[in-house]
């Protein structure tokens, strides 16, 4: 690859999702255009849509949960995790006046969930009920796939009893005032990593260059989310069309409100530690037992933070 | 056989019929009243008003004012003692022969499936199309078409029976036939029966009144009860004198019906 | 009676009789072999089709493995595993609750079209207010009903519900057109022969309109299948083919997926040829010339 | 000619003529609200389906806000954003791009279907051949086959072909029957008045089975947009009516969605009356008795 | 009126025709020749084939074997010099009378609309139907739509001419109208004529030969040639000898045929 070849296009597939926030303040404060690279952003509202993009060739990198890129692993998508994105955000909220406290209180109740066998439902299932709670997720109560966006409606309207719901739709859900926190993930994981950025065997191979100043500029939008918080929660309040929120005493919370409590529970981060590949093969082992993936996986496979490495 | 009335009943009666198709008027103080067992044939140019007429009878038109009234009420269609013969054998093309025959019994449920197939098989016979019964209209020929259809109407034995060109796509021998066959069945039953053509002899052989329509709007041209005596049969009526003389008349009707200008 | 017919009416009715009906769905096999073939050596770098066989391995797959399957074995107080082969294992389980579902809510949305394509058929007033309203709820697609219906309804219900709104529109508007096509002179004809309102609606519009009734139930059938598979994969139950589908996809697991597409276009093949079929050997005699 | 018609046919053609489908869409408002009344005061504590006006004020939302609304900010290459009132802002542009999409993937599938499904109707080979291929093709929800179209294909195209696949299979139906119904007789007459195959298509099974075209457009084009909904729903972030319901979905954003959702309705509304209802006019008169 | 021929030509040969329904069996061996500017009738009892014959004719039904030739090929329906009147006219509901009456010229493509109009309704006219141009056909009475579709074949002026019944559903003084019109514009082109009638008294005034058909699969029963002199004019022809001694014949023969048992 001689260094007078044209620029190669990076062309990045990202969900879209809050926690995904550095993507976006990358390319709106123009981070990659300092690196000196062009990038390709493309959104999507879900993971297996990012899929269809990886297999056909169109993408070369995805800002994606890290469930997906081991479940796509184990069916031969043979891409690797290269750095992280965030940490935290997942949470169990129920009604004020449930009476319940505690997640093992939802025993024979019903819970607004995911959709079965994507990476936050390995998370619920996995860690949140049956590990945390001790709760047989397919006997001990019944889990009903939603949409985030619906998932304060059906609580509140005792639909049903509480919801496996995450940033920034927790923080508004408690700000409208007529539910509580009674898990916060982050609590119990400490930092734990979820969306992560994955790259394409062929691109690590063609691009490594570009991705690498891929990461450098990712780094710097962390960083910036993180020194910025005022500025950065306006580009995220923009991007996700976040508006005001009225409580049951008739008070009005600003976007910003939201964003700054969503940031209680979670964080951005872009370096992968021990811990960090530690928790990825914790979440295999989820997904194994729950059938999602037919063998065994190791977390050394996936994760190559070389790239990182020389990003720093 | 129980629910006909052999003589008896009351008069069918056109009382100051008024009815146009839009801008089109056909009638115009229409009056005509039908005796109870009277077989009244109807005659006129094409397009006088002819189908329009028996279709007031039968209630599927309403008059734009006036009345047509049989024991003082309207007639329904679904009335079940009138039958129809339309001008064109309107079969249903999803039944066999024999079925169409047997619809108009199976809708009034009296009968058990048996003697509902005898009853329709007689009538087909009748017609002279057994051996068909298990044809589809479609395979039919437009006379067999048009004698299921009279057969179907027969069946019901009603005791007043509209019939519009019922004979007109038949050959002479079978119109013929048909003709007798339902003067027998009209000596025996005694329905009061209006019956259309275009064909004078056929009138003529058939009717104890004729009436000769005139082109719209201008109602009866004439209106002549029939010495012809009964029974009637074969050549000896249609040689006899009254016939002839009748023939001519009619023939010189219509053909001054005919001369007035056609509507404008 | 019978024998009579035989006799003259030209029959040619061979126990062994062609028809171009057998080549469909070989031919659309051949056709995703070749696609698959072509894409692979041509179009993609990885593999996004699977091949036949592959999906004809899956399908081995989950009838082997009754129990324990991904799918099923979450499902809140999911019934037992099944035990025989020809339960098709867990397949078996997301063919019956879709089959179950599908049919509720398609039979339910027939007779209700039943009745408003007939009604539609015979007042002018209400069929203008009831064709844009057809229009309207048509073009809303399932997936937009489906959350909603999902908040308010237990969750068999909702996919129930979504499944009698998908079908009940195209299958009044196809019932309508049979009833305008009835040619009057055969309703007068039978009124002439005494059918009651009832009677004329039995024995003339119903056997007159079978054709476009057998329309609207193709496309309604087919509609049903597809809101079915969109409310599954929004509220999915766990088990169901729509579920099947969803879960394949959010899994990465491409042959699953197909084989639950495959079990969808299968299933209401089975249904062409059991019932539509049957319903149109009725009156294809007459109908055509 | 047409003065002579005026005065002796029947002609009740008044200026201002009533129809009952005024009340079709006031009612379908009015249900609308009482819903949302019954629901809010019995059934759930908080509103889950927004109320009429509260749908306006995002209508207005939107159309004061040409730009740097979510949906089209982030669109590679997004177009410019609009500047007068009457472009609806940011709504204008999903309208637009969905209205783009669909009247491509329709037209091209009305094309085909009228093509396929005079053939099928004329063929009765090609009829049975076809038959359950438009069963399987239908039962295939688009969302099924949208990724793989959005894998092989530009979005645009993507989306267009999605349209297309939804659209025309009930079309090819709904026209076969309609080509089955023209009686042999009016056939034969165009025959053996001399008229030429291409002249008896115009001519004859054209003007015949206008009816059944129309009532398989309107089925076709409601597909063709439930399927547009949820190709743009698949496609990537973007413009467009489907996306911003997916998206507004995804936000949890209702009465966003509930806009979507009832400019989808609204547009084919729009095409029911200016398209549909004008070829039905065409032969209302000559087909009721 | 280049297009028409008026003598000269070839015959229709219709030789060694088999012809059956499935099991029905309608024609065996059927040989006719029909002499170029011929005018040919057939009548025959309700349902013995000559509907069958006029389609088999025309091109619409194909022989079992045998063969119908014209100039050594078969007749194909869209063939543009011949025109062919059914037994029930068919309109086309969604056009106007004139619009159906046009049909045909619209087809051939040869003339201006204005000429198309002029000529259409110049054949309207023949019929008795001026006034009734922008009518739709359910407008129309069943004798009406059956002038239509006359003159929808007519204004064609093919040189072949088939013709199942045209005249049946109409008034004893259209009809002779309507046979007047149809003999001047013979003399006047010299067209051949397949003319289907159950009616002996216009088989008779109108034809140079006729055809008695039998029941199926017998074939023909008697066929000869008229010898009642042409030009022939109303009352003075139908009231010659010859008129009355064909007609006393044809009778019998009709009786005859009708006697012999119907189709097993
Ligand atoms: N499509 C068909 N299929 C089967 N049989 C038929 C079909 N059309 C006619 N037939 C039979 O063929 C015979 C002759 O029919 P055709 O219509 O030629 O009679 P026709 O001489 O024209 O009678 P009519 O004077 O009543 O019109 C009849 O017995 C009829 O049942
Ligand atoms: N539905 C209709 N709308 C408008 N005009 C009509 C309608 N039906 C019939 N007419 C007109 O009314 C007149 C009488 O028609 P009708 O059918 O009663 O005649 P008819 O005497 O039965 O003729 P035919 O002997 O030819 O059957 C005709 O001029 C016809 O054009
Ligand atoms: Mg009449
Ligand atoms: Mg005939």
């Amino acid at each position: 690859m001689a260094a007078d070849k044209p620029q190669k296009v990076i062309r990045i597939g990202w969900v879209y999702a809050m926690a995904n926030a550095p993507v976006l303040i990358a390319d709106k404060k123009g981070y990659f255009k300092e690196q000196g690279i062009k990038v390709e952003l493309q959104s999507f509202t879900s993971g297996p849509r990012v899929r269809q993009g990886l297999m056909s060739g169109k993408l070369d990198l995805a800002y994606i949960g890290t469930p997906p890129v081991y479940h796509w692993y184990s069916k031969g998508l043979k891409s690797k995790i290269i750095a992280k994105v965030n940490y935290g955000q997942a949470a169990v909220i129920v009604r004020k006046d449930s009476g319940i406290t505690k997640v093992s209180g939802l025993r024979g109740k019903k819970m607004a969930g995911v959709k079965i066998g994507s990476g936050m439902d390995v998370l619920l299932r996995g860690f949140v009920l049956t590990e945390k709670s001790k709760l047989d997720p397919r006997k001990d109560l019944e889990i009903r796939p939603m949409k985030p966006g619906n998932m304060g409606a059906a609580v509140e309207n005792k639909v049903v009893d509480g919801a496996f719901v995450w940033e920034p739709f927790t923080s508004k859900y408690l700000l409208r005032g007529k539910t509580k926190l009674i898990l916060d993930v982050n609590k119990e994981l400490p930092q734990y990593p979820w969306y992560v950025i994955m790259a394409m065997p062929k691109a690590l191979k063609e691009k490594r260059e570009e991705i690498i100043k891929v990461l450098k500029a990712h780094k710097k939008a962390v960083a910036f989310l993180n020194s910025s918080p005022t500025a950065g929660n306006d580009i995220i309040a923009k991007a996700f069309h976040l508006t005001e929120v009225k409580d049951d005493k008739g008070k009005v919370h600003t976007p910003a409100e939201m964003l700054s409590m969503a940031r209680q529970r979670l964080g951005w981060q872009s370096n992968l530690t021990a811990k960090d590949k530690e928790f990825v093969q914790r979440l295999m082992n989820y997904s194994r037992k729950l059938g999602y993936i037919k063998k065994d996986l190791s977390a050394n496979e996936l994760i190559d933070d070389s790239l990182l490495k020389a990003a720093n | 056989m129980d629910s006909v009335q052999h003589v008896g009943g009351d008069p069918l009666v056109i009382d100051n019929l008024y009815f146009s198709y839009g801008q089109l008027t056909i009638f115009e103080n229409l009056n005509i009243t039908v005796q109870p067992g009277e077989f009244l044939s109807i005659i006129g140019p094409s397009g006088c008003g002819k189908t329009t007429l028996l279709n007031l009878l039968s209630g599927f038109l309403e008059p734009d004012s006036g009345s047509v009234l049989l024991r003082g009420t309207p007639l329904k269609p679904e009335d079940p003692h009138f039958g129809y013969v339309f001008q064109h054998a309107t079969l249903f093309p999803w039944l066999s022969t024999i079925e169409n025959v047997e619809f108009g019994l199976k809708m009034a449920g009296e009968l058990s499936p048996s003697e509902m197939r005898e009853k329709a098989m007689h009538y087909l016979a009748m017609v002279g199309l057994k051996g068909f019964e298990d044809y589809l209209p479609l395979k039919l020929s437009g006379g067999m078409q048009q004698r299921v259809s009279l057969a179907r109407a027969l069946t019901l034995e009603p005791r007043l029976l509209l019939m519009d060109e019922p004979f007109g796509a038949l050959d002479a021998i079978t119109r013929d036939d048909m003709n007798d066959e339902l003067l027998v069945l009209w000596e025996e039953l005694g329905q009061t029966v209006v019956f259309i053509t275009h064909d004078i002899d056929e009138a003529i052989y058939l009717s104890d009144r004729i009436i000769v329509l005139n082109r719209p709007p201008h109602g009866i041209y004439k209106d002549f009860k029939s010495e012809i005596p009964r029974p009637r049969s074969g050549q000896e009526t249609r040689t006899c004198d009254l016939f002839w003389e009748y023939k001519k008349d009619l023939r010189n009707d219509i053909e001054e019906v005919a001369k007035s200008a056609v509507v404008a | 009676m019978s024998s009579v017919q035989d006799e003259r009416l030209p029959v040619k009715q061979k126990n062994f009789q062609f028809s171009w009906s057998w080549f469909s769905i070989p031919s659309l096999l051949l056709f995703w072999i070749l696609a698959v073939y072509f894409m692979d050596a041509f179009v993609f770098e990885n593999r996004v089709i699977p091949q036949v066989w592959e999906v004809v391995a899956e399908f081995w797959e989950m009838v082997k493995t009754p129990t324990d399957a991904h799918d099923t074995y979450y499902t809140a107080g999911g019934e037992e595993p099944k035990k025989y082969w020809w339960t098709l294992g867990s397949l078996g389980a997301h063919i019956w609750q879709s089959f179950k579902e599908v049919v509720i809510g398609f039979v339910g949305a027939f007779i209700v079209a039943l009745f408003l394509g007939f009604m539609a058929g015979f007042s002018k007033g209400f069929r203008e207010y009831i064709t844009p309203l057809n229009g309207v709820f048509m073009s809303i697609p399932a997936i937009a009903w489906a959350p909603l219906l999902i908040l308010m309804f237990e969750k068999f219900t909702a996919i129930v519900l979504v499944v009698y709104i998908a079908a009940v529109s195209p299958m009044i508007i196809a019932i309508m057109e049979g009833v305008l096509t009835i040619k009057g002179q055969e309703v007068r004809a039978a009124r002439a022969l005494g059918a009651k309102p009832k009677q004329l609606f039995f024995y003339v519009y119903l056997p007159a309109s079978l054709p476009f009734i057998t329309a609207g139930l193709r496309i309604g059938f087919s509609q049903a299948w597809r809101a079915l598979v969109a409310a599954e994969m929004v509220g999915g139950i766990g088990v169901g083919l729509g579920h099947l589908v969803a879960m394949s996809d959010e899994l990465g697991s491409n042959a699953a997926m197909m084989l639950g597409i495959v079990f969808i276009g299968l299933l209401s093949y089975i249904f062409e040829r059991l019932v539509f079929r049957r319903i149109e050997k009725r009156y294809e005699v007459w109908r055509l010339h």
